[in-house]
């Protein structure tokens, strides 16, 4: 990549280079609807730091991608609102920045990828010409010279015949390719943070692994703090150095991956893991988790995850929910019974 | 691209044809179900037989195949579209003119119309949706909500009138009576009816009355559409990219959720010119709408008819160009 | 089944649209369905502006069916002597230009103008959805041709095309004009359907039923067709009023329904000239007119905005 | 009703229109008005601007500006006065003679002479042409040979080619004399040829008809200033190739309309200073708003239902009276026309020459009288409804629902109306004698002389007799008169031929128009002629 896609526009007040690139504190997130409120996000917290890469984990609709959207301040409002907590980017509190200079950190410093490409990429403009209008808006460069920088990108996520591709719409494009211009696009302008929602779900398998592959070395080359975001556990212990286990609006679970697929300390983890499908367990029945999660207008009291849980006694049924207990220096698991549930294998 | 131009050609004419035939066919069962149309040129008096005859033989009335009930009369349909593909000749009228002349005489003042009424609800239609749609459940929203509903279910004849009598007539008079204010806006604009020393002033409240129906249901489309694409992904991603809320909305919002407006506006030349008829007799415009209406009343189905077929023909095309415009548009569709 | 590779290690339920808070479990065509109409209705049931424009219809409704039920009054009983009389409490819309109460007018009134809407709705519903059906789900040449003959009504503008059928015909009553508006309208209705057919037949469950061996109308009308009604409703309602309203506008034009009929565009246009003078003569029938058809059109909007998640 | 719309009875009968519009201006009676500047008046579009084709009121406002004849009539008398014409005189009211005027010229500087005036009529007369007013040289000599009748109607053989092009009973005797055989005698001719399709034409004319009808060459005291702007406007100025009388006003721009809504609008903006009509439903607040600058006479149109005389019901006279005495015309006339016409008590316009008052026996409501007369002949058959036919979209149908309504009250005969055929369809119906019931149809004379309102309408086999009447005693009355030294000398057969009418009811008068006009603040001086209506070139503006 050429030099100045490191130029940044302008420092922003307040960051402090040493803190971490991100570190979300406590959040909550709120949608209004006209069936009540929806408590998306209750309480999530985590850090990122450079170069690594946290998975956040969990069911549609446990409220990792509204935690997303909400790191990048891409909230549909109404009827969302972030309703307490903190986002710091390198230190500085994004939820206090006016949004003429939160506008600059998305792209610039935190970048996202969407789980869709076909959709997250608009019909009616080239691949090109929205990949130049980062450039163009971003950093004030003629539609020629962003239009070479397009090229390059393309290049740079292994798109073969990029300079006449750069000219086609994103249908015209396979789902693997799609998804490298999604890339291509978070990519360009150098952001120290990347999210990545649930990235290769569309994806067939084999083109996920390339995906994900990709991803982990652009990650590695930029030394780019990476958020993984999806449901799906077999990407997760292939690349992600931390996970974040969410149900309900909450993070159940956090821990480093190797803990996590060792000795799970939660009963939804365990669960989860245990509803993978195994060769070596072919012909028993998947113990999947029994019942649905809940509606999130309407969160049992206590721990959410208590009426479908084996191990649930009455604290369980009882307000307030269980706090993040510390299982070991570096993880923490939201269960009463964790103990039990770790030792129970 | 150019195999949908192809394709898409291919497919208009066998519309056009059976268009035409329709038409064509309407015409006919007119006259073999309820009498020759010339006979009613004569009112009171009974024609000597001599002259109704002359008449009807230059008129085009003559065809033996007029006088059997349900018999399409492909031969004549035949000469019809030699007259109309190769004369140019849509018939004429119990006066024996030329409908083409008759259409061209009136055509300018239905261009002009329409151009202000499509203007209007393009301009407005628009704006009004945008701000309703943006935001969604606000009070700009609930008003073009409500407002357009009333507009669409009012009458176009009763709108035109009260606008006329209480517009043109009454709060025109007002204005004419003060002396500081323009001609072209006190006696041309605020004319009741159109006024040929102000052909364009005067048509300005016409249009725009021609325009108030298509008017509501353009911000009743653009307000859907954008409320449905706001929440697309690719506006996300726009706003994940950092650009301005400008761009996100004029640039990756609109260009998409225009696309059904403007493929409306389109179609709805076809409408308005429909509308027209009502308008231009309510506001005496001697456009291709009075043309009909007046025809219509007078039972000239020639007229109709040859006015209609031309008028079709018009739709057709436009319809055509939309079709294309929308497939410049939308880059999905060119590939299919 | 055919998701296998991806739901191989999947969590839960399947990873269908965004994760927004409101996503709901998909399970299948009918299934959806099922919850898709209970949802709506109540839904419908709680918005105010619904059940009043309803209601409103209902009104109306009954006045077209039983007259007697709103009015003693014969509307045909006139006399020249009582032309033009303003309303009293006796006579509440007063007297129309021949002496007939106008409000047993307007109360019969409403009958050519519902049995119009009514008749040329389902016309169409039936006819113009049976052929997007068909169009849509057969494709090729089936397609073709019925895409072409929409075309070429589609293509007469519809109150042009109305003048001339009407002009042409020279019988002015209930039965041709509610056969002109059918001709004319159906094509709209049947480009939705063929659209939303044209969509859902490619839905993974339609091709599983399919793959199982259904036969093509099962396919059609169980599967696919749930499917498209939820526009098509929509699109109903809206029209229901634009019919209303489009008999009015035929008789203002002379191609509409004649005296001695009683209708709501006959009394609008004998009367909308004496609107300087009587104004009443004009205001009743227009209000009736245009109430119902903001009825529709607004009974039209909830029902989409019911039916469609995208709006909830 | 061509070219215009109004939607009262009487105006949507074609002739209630073509009717008034027998004459040259009536610019006669002693004007005090000043001349000058531009008179804008109400206009409908015309159907044709040739003295040939033209015989619709919107033509013949603007034909009788650009051309004159041979006659013309006096304002308030209607009495026949000479304009182009020397003389018109007649031995034997069968061959007359006309001398003219010498010195007139067309626009184009073509003479106006004998030739111009055979010219026109043969023109007009020549089946092939088609001209409208070839119907009204139908009592000259030769007339069948110049456009034989077809001999299957309207069946699919062609009328035969016509023999000759020109009229045999037209003859030239020098350049300002020529004669006219008439078929029959007929006293009352000097009075027919003040009627625009009398008018003489140019020869440029004659040879490009099409391109004289949108810039006529005319010989009148106005000329067309460019060309007829079809459905805008139509404007003249003051020609100076006329040698008779100037026109008032220095240009008439005549602004064309398809609604009389619109135009009464533009009237009350102030863009019009002259409407010669109103909307009907605008009559009452018109009256009030502009009270003295509203023109108000008794009119000549006359409404009537027809009797189907070839129908058995209808047969004995006594039905026809019942009926006729059951109804209140003038109450009809306030609820549904605002007081606008006159009710009708005789057949003959109450402004011509020769008209009385209560003809008609049967005219007046007398419920009573009714009942009885009814008995007498028999009665209503039980259970059958009285049907009324008009045509559609004409606004009949209330006026038709009132006398039904009436009838059912007086006499207990329930009624069914027939208002859905189009006026074309509606004219075959009663050129085929299938009516079942009373028809509504209309009257307008085609020159102001009482035989217009009589033989046409009630003569054995007239063409506009759509009753079927037949009254040996009448049609000799009639022939009486035609045939009588003068004008004057046939009134009293005409009517004694009336006073048979009266009595037997071959239809059921209902009434006459009213003429209301409204004028602008700016008009010094407004003029009607009771024949020829609105006179423009005579009505004068303010000068300032």
């Amino acid at each position: 990549m050429s030099t100045d896609v490191n130029v940044k526009l302008e420092a922003l007040a307040g960051v402090d280079p040493n803190a971490l690139p991100l570190q979300v504190k406590d959040l909550h997130v709120e949608f209004r609807t006209r069936n009540g409120i929806a408590h998306a996000v209750n309480g999530v917290s985590f850090d990122l730091r450079a170069g690594e890469t946290r998975a956040i984990l969990g069911e549609s609709g446990c409220g990792k991608s509204v935690t997303a959207q909400a790191i990048m301040g891409i909230l549909d409002s109404p009827p969302g609102f972030i309703t307490g907590g903190e986002i710091l980017y390198r230190g500085v509190d994004l939820l206090k920045l006016p949004e003429s200079e939160r506008r600059k950190v998305r792209a610039n410093r935190i970048a996202m990828i969407f789980q869709d490409a076909l959709s997250a990429l608009n019909p009616v403009f080239t691949v090109g010409f929205q990949l130049a209008e980062l450039f163009r808006k971003h950093r004030g460069m003629s539609r020629k010279d962003a239009k070479v920088r397009a090229v390059e990108l393309l290049d740079l996520v292994k798109i073969p015949a990029a300079s006449q591709r750069v000219n086609d719409y994103p249908h015209q494009f396979s789902g693997g390719m799609r998804q490298r211009v999604m890339i291509a696009m978070a990519l360009a302008l150098d952001p120290e943070v990347l999210i990545a929602d649930e990235p290769t779900t569309a994806l067939d398998v084999t083109v996920q692994a390339q995906i994900m592959a990709l991803l982990a070395e652009l990650q590695r080359e930029r030394n780019m703090g990476l958020v993984l975001i999806t449901h799906d556990m077999g990407v997760v212990a292939d690349v992600a150095d931390r996970i974040s286990v969410m149900y309900a609006g909450r993070v159940i679970e956090e821990a480093g991956v190797n803990d996590i697929y060792a000795t799970p300390a939660h009963p939804y983890t365990k669960g989860l893991l245990e509803s993978i499908p195994r060769l070596d367990l072919k012909g028993h029945e998947l113990s999947a988790i029994k019942g649905l999660p809940p509606a999130l207008t309407n969160i049992p009291p206590g721990c959410a995850f208590n009426p479908r849980c084996r191990y649930a006694q009455d604290v369980c049924r009882k307000d307030p929910a269980p706090p993040l207990y510390q299982v070991s220096p570096n993880r923490t698991a939201a269960c009463h019974f964790w103990k039990e549930v770790k030792g129970d294998e | 691209m150019g195999r949908y131009v192809i394709r898409r050609l291919l497919q208009f004419i066998p519309t056009v044809l059976g268009t035409m035939f329709l038409l064509h066919y309407m015409t006919a069962l007119a006259i073999q179900f309820s009498g020759n149309p010339v006979r009613a040129l004569f009112g009171d008096r009974t024609p000597p037989p001599a002259l109704l005859q002359a008449i009807t033989e230059r008129l085009g009335y003559g065809d033996p195949c007029l006088d059997q009930r349900g018999n399409p009369c492909f031969g004549l349909f035949a000469d019809r579209l030699q007259n109309i593909f190769f004369h140019f000749d849509f018939g004429i009228n119990l006066r024996q003119r030329e409908v083409t002349d008759l259409v061209a005489d009136a055509i300018p003042f239905t261009l002009k119309l329409l151009v202000i009424a499509i203007l209007f609800e393009a301009v407005v239609g628009i704006a009004a949706g945008v701000l309703a749609g943006l935001r969604g459940g606000s009070f700009a929203d609930y008003l073009v909500k409500i407002s357009t509903v009333f507009v669409i279910s009012v009458p176009i004849f009763v709108l035109g009138v009260v606008v006329r009598e209480f517009v043109g007539v009454k709060f025109g008079n007002v204005l004419r009576g003060q002396d500081w204010i323009p001609d072209v806006i006190s006696s041309g604009m605020f004319s009741p009816v159109f006024k040929p020393d102000y052909p364009m002033a005067s048509l300005i409240i016409p249009g725009m009355v021609l325009g108030a129906t298509s008017l509501a249901v353009t911000a009743r489309l653009t307000r859907t559409s954008i409320m449905e694409n706001i929440r697309a992904d690719y506006v996300r991603t726009a706003r994940a990219k950092g650009l301005t809320n400008k761009r996100v909305i004029g640039v990756h919002t609109l260009r998409n959720s225009l696309i059904p407006v403007i493929t409306f506006l389109g179609v709805d030349i076809g409408a308005a010119m429909a509308g027209a008829v009502v308008t231009e007799t309510i506001f005496n415009v001697p456009g291709i709408g009075r043309l009909v209406t007046m025809s219509a009343r007078t039972g000239e189905s020639s007229v109709v008819v040859g006015v209609v077929t031309m008028l079709v023909l018009v739709v057709l095309v436009a319809n055509l160009l939309v079709d294309l415009l929308y497939a410049v548009l939308d880059p999905r569709i060119r590939y299919e | 089944m055919s998701d296998l590779t991806s739901a191989g290690t999947a969590v839960g339920g399947a990873p269908v649209g965004g994760d927004g808070p409101s996503t709901e479990a998909t399970t299948g065509g009918e299934g959806r369905s099922a919850s898709l109409w209970a949802d709506a209705r109540r839904q419908l049931l709680r918005d105010p502006i619904f059940v009043i424009a309803f209601i409103y219809v209902l009104v109306v409704g009954s006045m077209a069916a039983f007259p007697k039920l709103w009015t003693s009054q014969d509307p045909r009983s006139c006399n020249t002597d009582r032309s033009r009389i303003s309303p009293s409490g006796e006579h509440p819309f007063g007297f129309d230009i021949l002496g007939c109460d106008y409000y047993a007018h307007a109360i019969y009134g409403a009958r050519p103008s519902m049995v119009i809407a009514v008749m040329a709705t389902s016309g169409i519903v039936l006819f113009g959805g049976t052929l997007g059906l068909l169009a849509g789900y057969y494709g090729g040449w089936v397609d073709t041709i019925i895409s072409r003959v929409m075309d070429i009504f589609f293509s007469l503008p519809f109150l042009l095309g109305a003048i001339v059928f009407l002009t042409v015909i020279k019988r002015q009553n209930i039965w041709t004009i509610t056969g002109v508006l059918f001709l004319l309208a159906w094509p709209t209705i049947a480009r939705i359907i063929r659209g939303s057919v044209i969509s859902s037949k490619d839905l993974d469950y339609v091709q599983a039923a399919k793959a199982v061996g259904a036969r093509n109308s099962r396919l059609m009308f169980r599967h696919i067709l749930p499917n498209a009604i939820a526009p098509m409703l929509v699109y109903a309602t809206i029209v229901l009023g634009s019919f209303v309203a489009a008999e009015a506008t035929l008789t203002f034009l002379g191609v509409g329904l004649q005296p001695p009929a009683q209708s709501w565009g006959i009394m609008i246009s004998t009367h909308q000239v004496y609107f300087l003078e009587d104004p009443w003569l004009l205001l009743f029938p227009c209000g009736l007119l245009v109430g119902t058809v903001l009825s529709f059109i607004l009974m039209g909007d909830a029902l989409r905005d019911a039916l469609d998640p995208k709006f909830r | 009703m061509r070219g215009k719309f109004l939607k009262v009875a009487v105006a949507a009968t074609a002739t209630a229109m073509l009717a008034t519009a027998c004459g040259g201006g009536g610019d006669d009676n002693e004007s005090s008005g000043q001349t000058g500047g531009t008179l804008r008046v109400y206009a409908s579009e015309p159907a044709f601007l040739t003295p040939s084709g033209g015989d619709d009121e919107p033509s013949l406002y603007v034909i009788r500006q650009l051309f004159r004849g041979l006659v013309k009539y006096n304002a308030e008398s209607s009495a026949v006065e000479m304009d182009l014409a020397e003389s018109v005189e007649s031995e034997d009211q069968k061959l007359w003679t006309i001398k003219l005027k010498s010195g007139y010229t067309f626009d184009n500087g073509e003479a106006v002479n004998a030739d111009a005036f055979i010219r026109s009529w043969n023109f007009a007369a020549y089946g092939p042409n088609a001209q409208n007013n070839g119907y009204f040289m139908k009592r000259i000599v030769g007339k069948d040979d110049v456009a034989p009748a077809d001999p299957d109607g309207e069946g699919p053989q062609k009328a035969p080619e016509p023999a000759t092009k020109e009229l045999s009973g037209l003859k030239k005797v020098d350049d300002l004399t020529f004669t006219v055989e008439l078929d029959a005698p007929f006293s009352g001719f000097p009075t027919t040829i003040g009627y625009p399709g009398f008018f003489p034409m140019a020869q440029a004319c004659v040879d490009d008809i099409a391109k004289c009808n949108e810039t006529p060459i005319g010989n009148g005291p106005y000329k067309i200033d460019g060309s007829w702007q079809h459905n805008v406007a139509i404007n003249v100025v003051r020609s100076d190739t006329w040698k008779g009388e100037a026109g008032k006003p220095d240009r008439i721009e005549y602004r064309i309309f398809a609604d009389v809504d619109a135009g009464y609008a533009a009237f009350q903006a102030g863009e019009l200073d002259v409407m010669y009509t109103l909307p009907p439903a605008r009559y009452k607040e018109a009256k009030a708003t502009y009270g003295d600058r509203m023109y108000e006479q008794p009119g000549d149109s006359f409404t009537y239902v027809g009797m189907p005389i070839y129908n058995k019901a209808f047969e004995d006279k006594r039905i026809r009276q019942a009926l006729s005495l059951s109804i209140d015309r003038q109450s009809i006339i306030d609820a549904v026309f605002d007081g606008r016409f006159t009710p009708a008590t005789g057949y003959v316009a109450p402004t011509f020459e020769g008209a009385r008052e209560g003809v008609c026996k049967y005219c007046a409501k007398d419920v009573e009288k009714a009942k009885q007369l009814l008995a007498e002949a028999g009665g209503w058959p039980a259970g059958e409804k009285l049907i009324l036919w008009a045509n559609a979209g004409a606004g009949h149908d209330q006026w038709l629902q009132a006398v039904g309504d009436q009838i059912k009250e007086a006499l207990g005969i329930d009624y069914e109306l027939k208002v859905n055929l189009q006026f074309a369809e509606y004219l075959e119906t009663a050129d085929q004698k299938k009516f079942t019931g009373g028809f509504r149809l209309g009257w307008g004379p085609d020159y102001p002389f009482m035989e217009t309102y009589l033989y046409p309408l009630y003569g054995t086999g007239a063409g506009s007799n759509n009753s079927g009447y037949t009254n040996a005693e009448f049609d000799a009355l009639m022939k009486e008169g035609d045939s009588a030294d003068s004008i004057q000398a046939a009134i009293p057969s005409y009517q004694k031929a009336e006073d048979i009418l009266g009595e037997d009811l071959p239809v059921i008068p209902m009434w006459w128009s009213k003429v209301a006009a409204v004028y602008g603040e700016n008009v010094d001086q407004f003029v009607w002629n009771s024949v020829s209506d609105a006179d423009y070139g005579a009505t004068s503006l303010k000068q300032n």
